[in-house]
């Protein structure tokens, strides 16, 4: 089993965090894996994206040319990526940004209001981070539990683990 | 019926600029190309923007232009124009670039009096490679490499290039600008057509050093980086005219 | 009004130097991202732009033409 | 001690530190700043150490020289660019027999190039890029955990041996998180060697030199490196095996493209294919007898780098014409999938008439 | 044009100018300051040339990259440590495809070394001391004569090819005096290459550039630049052979070594051994067919280089195994005379049972 | 009886100089070995002779010596200082050496204010390798690389590397003095105490440039080259002190 | 007199600057080459030399000891 | 027929002029020649010598470890090349510079007052030329009248040339 993801969205919109707390909780669980940030000079504030590869085996390559899952922030993600998705995987649209449609029949797609759901938190900017949680009760790639503990570890600041807490487990209930 | 008071200069690429929002790289560009035009030096231009944020400037400025290694634009600046002397050739350097790394080679073609100007963007960082300790860094001013605020005692003060430059014989026009406002952006173009105008006189080596907002690295958002210049960089940093050996005598 | 400006909606970052520099206050910030994420400057046109141009100066995305007459 | 999560850059840098490394000196460069940060973070205000940003490779490289005839552990690090501009450094290092850990993250070339994950600098790090003959002791981890156990293992290496030793990794390696364990820990003294030079107190002044107007004498010093090598390949040559015992193609890689071709290899193998995998873990000294060892049973070699053929010129040496080489090749910075691997294994597999 | 008595060095001078080197950077070092000094009395003030004594040799390579963007013939020279300094700037030159000549006078190494002759750059000059997968055209004379000859050449070659061509002589042949003959005029008008940056007029802007955050472009540039060393390998491979014919013993040596080989195996000869020298003017491209076809008749080869070994591993990358390479080296700027190596041949010679 | 008024310096190994008659560097290691013993810093001192006619100090100078590459002197000190910060550094540098390939070397260390103290040899020469330019030439000055008298046009002005260095804030003891006289040489002597002392009171970079004759490469017989310091030398390089941050307050 | 020196023949390069500088002219050039091809300096010793040491102090090759009393 | 002669003496003595005369006549007579002069970081204004190499086939080396002939202007050189001298070879010997005896009997020596005999012409420079006009008559490695066109070439001061062609011819004459 060796399961690739990307996520991808705007510099600001943290989707950095989103993959290294992934790969925290799946070290948690023992299982091998891989974090890839892009980076590069055409990176200036625009759009950002990292993959995270997780195995029961030892992983061979931290790329994804074909991931099983993306999830895409804002639009130009969604553009950008939504050909490289293997056929049957999942994509999961952050559609508090995105109006565009897929024109693929062969994968699934979620839409997650992340923003919307965000504010009602009164949290916006952790809006990456119910993403997340909608991201991993339809993947299964880890329990909800050790990713909510493994922002102890990604994140310094105390008030903002609850925060984020609370939203992995909002977008959790509402995938 | 309305006339146009202001349009895209003719020789600025038709492309959106990579960089950040509020950066002062993209508005040196737009002032270089509007020169180009106005002095109609366009067909005898060549530039050299070695690696930093700006190594893309050829994706923008519509002259000749050359890549450069990371420090070494005042060599390759001095090679082109003693094969083809002919040309208007400009270096456009960060801090890193030309008061780190190139050193050297900034201090001796300024001191051989090379006819070439050096265009030198001062954002007191390393902003391509993610907002390192620059030599102009400031005293306490934290980057990913002075994550304790840059110390006088380990990592030494802030240096003033230009005015190191402006000792060498054959610099003659050093002039300090900034583009955190719409009058110190005139007097940045003026500038740059005064050190243009040397080169082609014949003269000899000409810089501006130009205080430019880095909104990314300094952790601002655009406005509060624009006001920064004024606020710090500028007491370090004082603008002005450093050198003018035509208009005034050697100054040193 | 004298004058007027247009943005180009997908040239600007939304920095808001000329929304800061507009003497007039004649430029403020749309609330839709354009698609590069950014929320770009809009010109309100019952506000008294005089073409001073001091926008286009500042720009750093050369976004503005400017119009005066 | 416990795993966590590490890019593959700071990983080094940690490990260096619990190797002992007391002065760092770097320049920042695309794809190890974050090595270079590290240490400025963790290296700059501890007690006894220092951190350098020098204005140039150059400098660096003529730093640590200065670090390391005062006889602590010191290092620095670049990446492919930076790395030609301290060939003349790595030349006097190795020519005054003194240690140093040189890192390079090596990134798409010639010239500015890309910023992505290449291997196009084997012949700079095996043959010295520098002038004179002089080898240096090059290693090529394919992990975060290895970065972290190669690097220190190279501070060791350099002491016993006199020389510099190079980390030869890659743009992704270095930008890379994986989990890895550290297991030594920070010394409570930092190690000085005894020949340092600390001021002729109490015994004779020292001189450190090469430059002689007798090459006589520069023979001589050529002559002992020399057996010096001669011992290091004996004792310090390294490589991994992998499926070679049967295999009737063999895939030899180092670094990230090892790795890569390993996963690609398990699939082959699952459909079939009997092949292989050798590994040099040591690029100087090149595992040249387990080649030799492998062509008893095996005629075909596959060359897998991620540049344009240079390992390939070791395997063929090694080989002496008992095997027939092949190479695959992706220089400037394209990283192939294991997938895309795959196929070329099975290309070759079947157009040599492999069963 | 009548013969003259010239040093090797100035005799490069001469040759460049002849050859239409319009600019010249340079640094001083020994063993080549005559040449630095020959084109500053003879380019620095003439007519639409230029002569610049750089601060560094970093800087003056530099400077040939930047007169070589504007279209003219443009060389640097310098000598071991110096070399080394350059190698960034090589690599961004062939990266670019931008013409030069490079002028190497080695000296004994590692490190500041010894300033007498020595042969140990072989590997930085055949392999690229620079970071990035590149060649370089590398000729290397023998004589005062060929100094100039392969001087004249190298200016073609690098026009003709886009890349840089190194002339790798050593400290002896550019001490050295002897007759020179130059065969050609100094041109009345300078050359001036079509794709030259001279601003955009009258034609569209022009960009000289390798850097990409598409690793693809990268490859591609590669792969141009590889299909282009394929054909220079066929086209511009160039050695001597001397009584090879019925040789037992071949030795294979370059530049002055070679020179001091031919006169130890005249005498071998004389004294009834059947010994042939193998002498690769191109180190690369390197003579490798003509190394196979000796190899058909030849089974013995004795690499004699001033150096620990290095064009050695070209001999035998050339005979895939078939055929036996000894090796005699002297490095450091050991300079043997033709009778010592006369010993060595013959010693070998009877060892291996030759008649 | 008569007692001993000057006698070899008890540092200064026993072997004859392979300096050219009338050379100053003889003087000047003379003066370092007095020093080593009147300072009594033998046992902590660590030089640094980069290739140079003085490539060889390291055989009169009795104490630990390292070779340094071609203009890292600076560099190659610093990392001594910094692994042991108890020595005392000091490289010893030739003017090309300093000047041209050391220049960012030499800058930065001083900018970095690194406790560490620079010889500086200005001969207007490269002695070393036979007589070619330096940066310090002087115009119209013959070298081997300037066969036509060096023009400031071609070639630029001599420069003026102590007065560069000085506008560093980490510098803090600069002075220029020359060997060519009882008394010259006398000052010689406490200038390098003085810089001495500041490292040692770990204030900051020093450097004390020291006027030199090369009777060779000027082609003048020992006198000759000694007047010729003063009647020529000195006019473009003054002697002095040129910052003293400890007595004075800080020159830029 | 108060003083005398005296001079090493074989490390003294007959540089004639102790000649030049002495108050005294109590030094003068041999005649005879030393075994490097010099003329050395050499002392006279009916002149009157104060043992000032000032020939030691410019002397480049540390060939003269000084005495006084 | 490959001969090898090492000039050697002070700097100043222009020893390096004998051999570049020398291969310049050398030259003149269509032979083949090297000429090869020292270099080094020690060499300092103190002593110089340079090796000329003669022959009829192509040369292999210039450097000359057990040399033909050897010129000796002053006495460390030849404390220095004695012992190097070819068996059966020649010693030239600047009796005016050089008390020191030869402890060898395997060679033959001639000693020449060259400085005395540069004296006499008044051109007391010009030793060097005396000595290789000697060195001349007695190698007859090129004829007298060649090596004094030589110096046409290799001398530009013409004032100098026909003092130094007439030390040639004094120093012929009294060898
Ligand atoms: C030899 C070499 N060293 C380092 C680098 C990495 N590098 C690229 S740009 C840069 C400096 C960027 O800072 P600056 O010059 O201030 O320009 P900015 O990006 O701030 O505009 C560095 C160190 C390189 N490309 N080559
Ligand atoms: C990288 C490098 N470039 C050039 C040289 C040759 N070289 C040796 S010393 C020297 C400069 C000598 O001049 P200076 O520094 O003024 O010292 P001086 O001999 O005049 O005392 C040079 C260019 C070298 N050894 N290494
Ligand atoms: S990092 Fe700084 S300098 Fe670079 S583009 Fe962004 S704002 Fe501009
Ligand atoms: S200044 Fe330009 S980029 Fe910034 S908000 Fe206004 S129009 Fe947009
Ligand atoms: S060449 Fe000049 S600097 Fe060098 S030893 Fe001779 S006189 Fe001194
Ligand atoms: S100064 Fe010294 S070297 Fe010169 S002549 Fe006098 S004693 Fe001799």
């Amino acid at each position: 089993m060796l399961i690739k993801t990307i996520f991808a969205g705007f510099g600001g919109q943290g989707v950095l965090s989103m993959g290294l707390s992934l790969a925290q909780a799946a070290m948690m669980e023992d299982r091998n894996v891989t974090y890839l940030p892009s980076y590069g000079a055409e990176v200036r504030g625009g759009t950002a994206n990292c993959t995270v590869v997780v195995s029961d085996e030892e992983i061979a390559s931290p790329v994804a040319s074909s991931p099983e899952f993306i999830v895409a922030m804002n639009q130009p993600s969604l553009i950008r990526f939504q050909h490289q998705l293997e056929s049957g995987g999942l994509f999961l649209i952050n559609s508090s940004l995105i109006e565009a449609r897929i024109s693929r029949g062969d994968i699934d797609i979620i839409e997650v209001p992340a923003n919307e759901l965000a504010e009602k938190l009164s949290s916006p900017r952790s809006a990456n981070m119910v993403m997340l949680g909608a991201f991993v009760k339809r993947s299964n790639l880890v329990s909800i539990s050790t990713l909510v503990d493994s922002l102890d570890t990604t994140m310094k600041n105390k008030k903002l683990i609850t925060i984020n807490q609370e939203a992995l487990t909002a977008g959790y209930d509402f995938a | 019926m309305m006339e146009k008071a202001y349009t895209r200069p003719r020789f600025l690429k038709r492309k959106t600029f990579h960089y950040c929002p509020g950066c002062g790289h993209s508005i040196v560009h737009r002032l270089l190309c509007e020169l180009f035009d106005e002095m109609n030096i366009q067909d005898k231009a060549i530039g050299i923007p070695p690696p930093g944020c700006s190594v893309f400037a050829y994706d923008y400025l519509d002259v000749d232009m050359v890549e450069s290694a990371h420090g070494r634009g005042a060599a390759v600046a001095t090679g082109i124009k003693r094969a083809y002397p002919q040309a208007v050739v400009f270096t456009y350097q960060g801090d890193g670039d030309l008061a780190a790394i190139g050193t050297a080679e900034t201090i001796h073609a300024a001191n051989r009096g090379e006819r070439i100007t050096a265009i030198f963007i001062n954002n007191a960082v390393y902003g391509m490679t993610g907002g390192q300790m620059a030599p102009t860094t400031l005293l306490t001013q934290k980057t990913t490499t002075t994550p304790y605020g840059r110390d006088d005692r380990i990592e030494g003060h802030p240096i003033r290039m230009s005015e190191i430059v402006a000792l060498t014989r054959g610099s003659v026009y050093i002039e300090r600008t900034a583009v955190n406002s719409p009058v110190n952006i005139r007097k940045t173009k003026k500038a740059i057509r005064r050190a243009f105008e040397t080169q082609i006189e014949d003269l000899g080596f000409s810089l501006v050093e130009i205080l430019s907002p880095c909104p990314t690295n300094w952790k601002m958002n655009p406005m509060e980086s624009w006001q920064w210049v004024d606020s710090v960089m500028i007491q370090e940093f004082p603008l002005g005219v450093i050198k003018d050996t035509v208009r005034t005598t050697d100054a040193d | 009004m004298t004058g007027y400006i247009e943005i180009d909606d997908e040239l600007c970052k939304g920095c808001e130097v000329c929304i800061s520099f507009c003497p007039k206050s004649a430029i403020c910030q749309s609330d839709k991202l354009n698609t590069n994420g950014y929320l770009p400057a809009s010109f309100n046109k019952d506000g008294e732009c005089t073409g001073c141009a001091i926008c286009a100066l500042v720009c750093p995305e050369v976004a503005i033409e400017v119009y005066r007459g | 001690m416990a795993k966590v999560l590490m890019n593959g850059n700071s990983a080094i840098g940690e490990a260096a530190i619990r190797a002992g490394c007391q002065c760092y000196f770097g320049y920042p460069i695309t794809p190890q700043n974050e090595l270079t940060e590290y240490m400025a973070a963790n290296l700059s205000r501890r007690q006894g150490c220092s951190f350098v940003q020098a204005e140039s490779e150059v400098s660096a490289i003529n730093m640590v020289y200065g670090a390391s005839v005062a006889g602590v552990r010191t290092m620095t690090s670049s990446s492919s660019p930076g790395i030609s501009l301290k060939q003349e450094g790595i030349s006097y290092l190795s020519a005054c027999e003194l240690p140093a850990v040189i890192v390079n993250m090596s990134r798409g070339g010639p010239g500015l190039g890309s910023i992505s994950a290449a291997q196009s600098d084997y012949f700079q790090a095996t043959r010295g890029g520098g002038h004179g003959d002089y080898r240096n002791i090059v290693l090529a981890p394919s992990s975060v955990q290895e970065l972290a156990d190669f690097t220190h293992s190279a501070f060791s290496l350099a002491e016993e041996y006199h020389m510099p030793v190079i980390v030869l990794g890659d743009g992704m390696l270095g930008q890379m998180v994986e989990p890895v364990e550290f297991k030594h820990e920070v010394p409570n003294e930092l190690p000085v060697r005894e020949d340092a030079l600390r001021g002729a107190n109490s015994r004779a002044s020292r001189i450190v030199k090469t430059f002689t107007s007798k090459p006589v004498e520069l023979e001589e010093i050529n002559w002992s490196l020399f057996r010096r090598y001669q011992l290091i390949k004996k004792k310090e040559t390294v490589c991994e095996t992998f499926m070679v015992d049967d295999a009737q193609l063999i895939v030899a890689a180092f670094g990230i493209a090892a790795r890569i071709a390993k996963g690609a290899i398990k699939t082959a193998r699952s459909n079939g294919l009997k092949v292989g995998l050798l590994r040099p873990i040591s690029l100087w000294p090149f595992p040249s007898q387990v080649v030799q060892e492998l062509a008893k049973k095996t005629k075909q070699f596959l060359v897998f780098e991620m540049n344009m053929g240079q390992m390939m010129e070791d395997v063929q040496l090694a080989l002496e014409g008992n095997g027939q080489v092949s190479f695959y090749g992706r220089p400037g910075g394209v990283i192939p999938t294991p997938s895309e691997f795959l196929r070329v294994i099975t290309r070759y597999y079947y157009q040599k008439g492999l069963k």
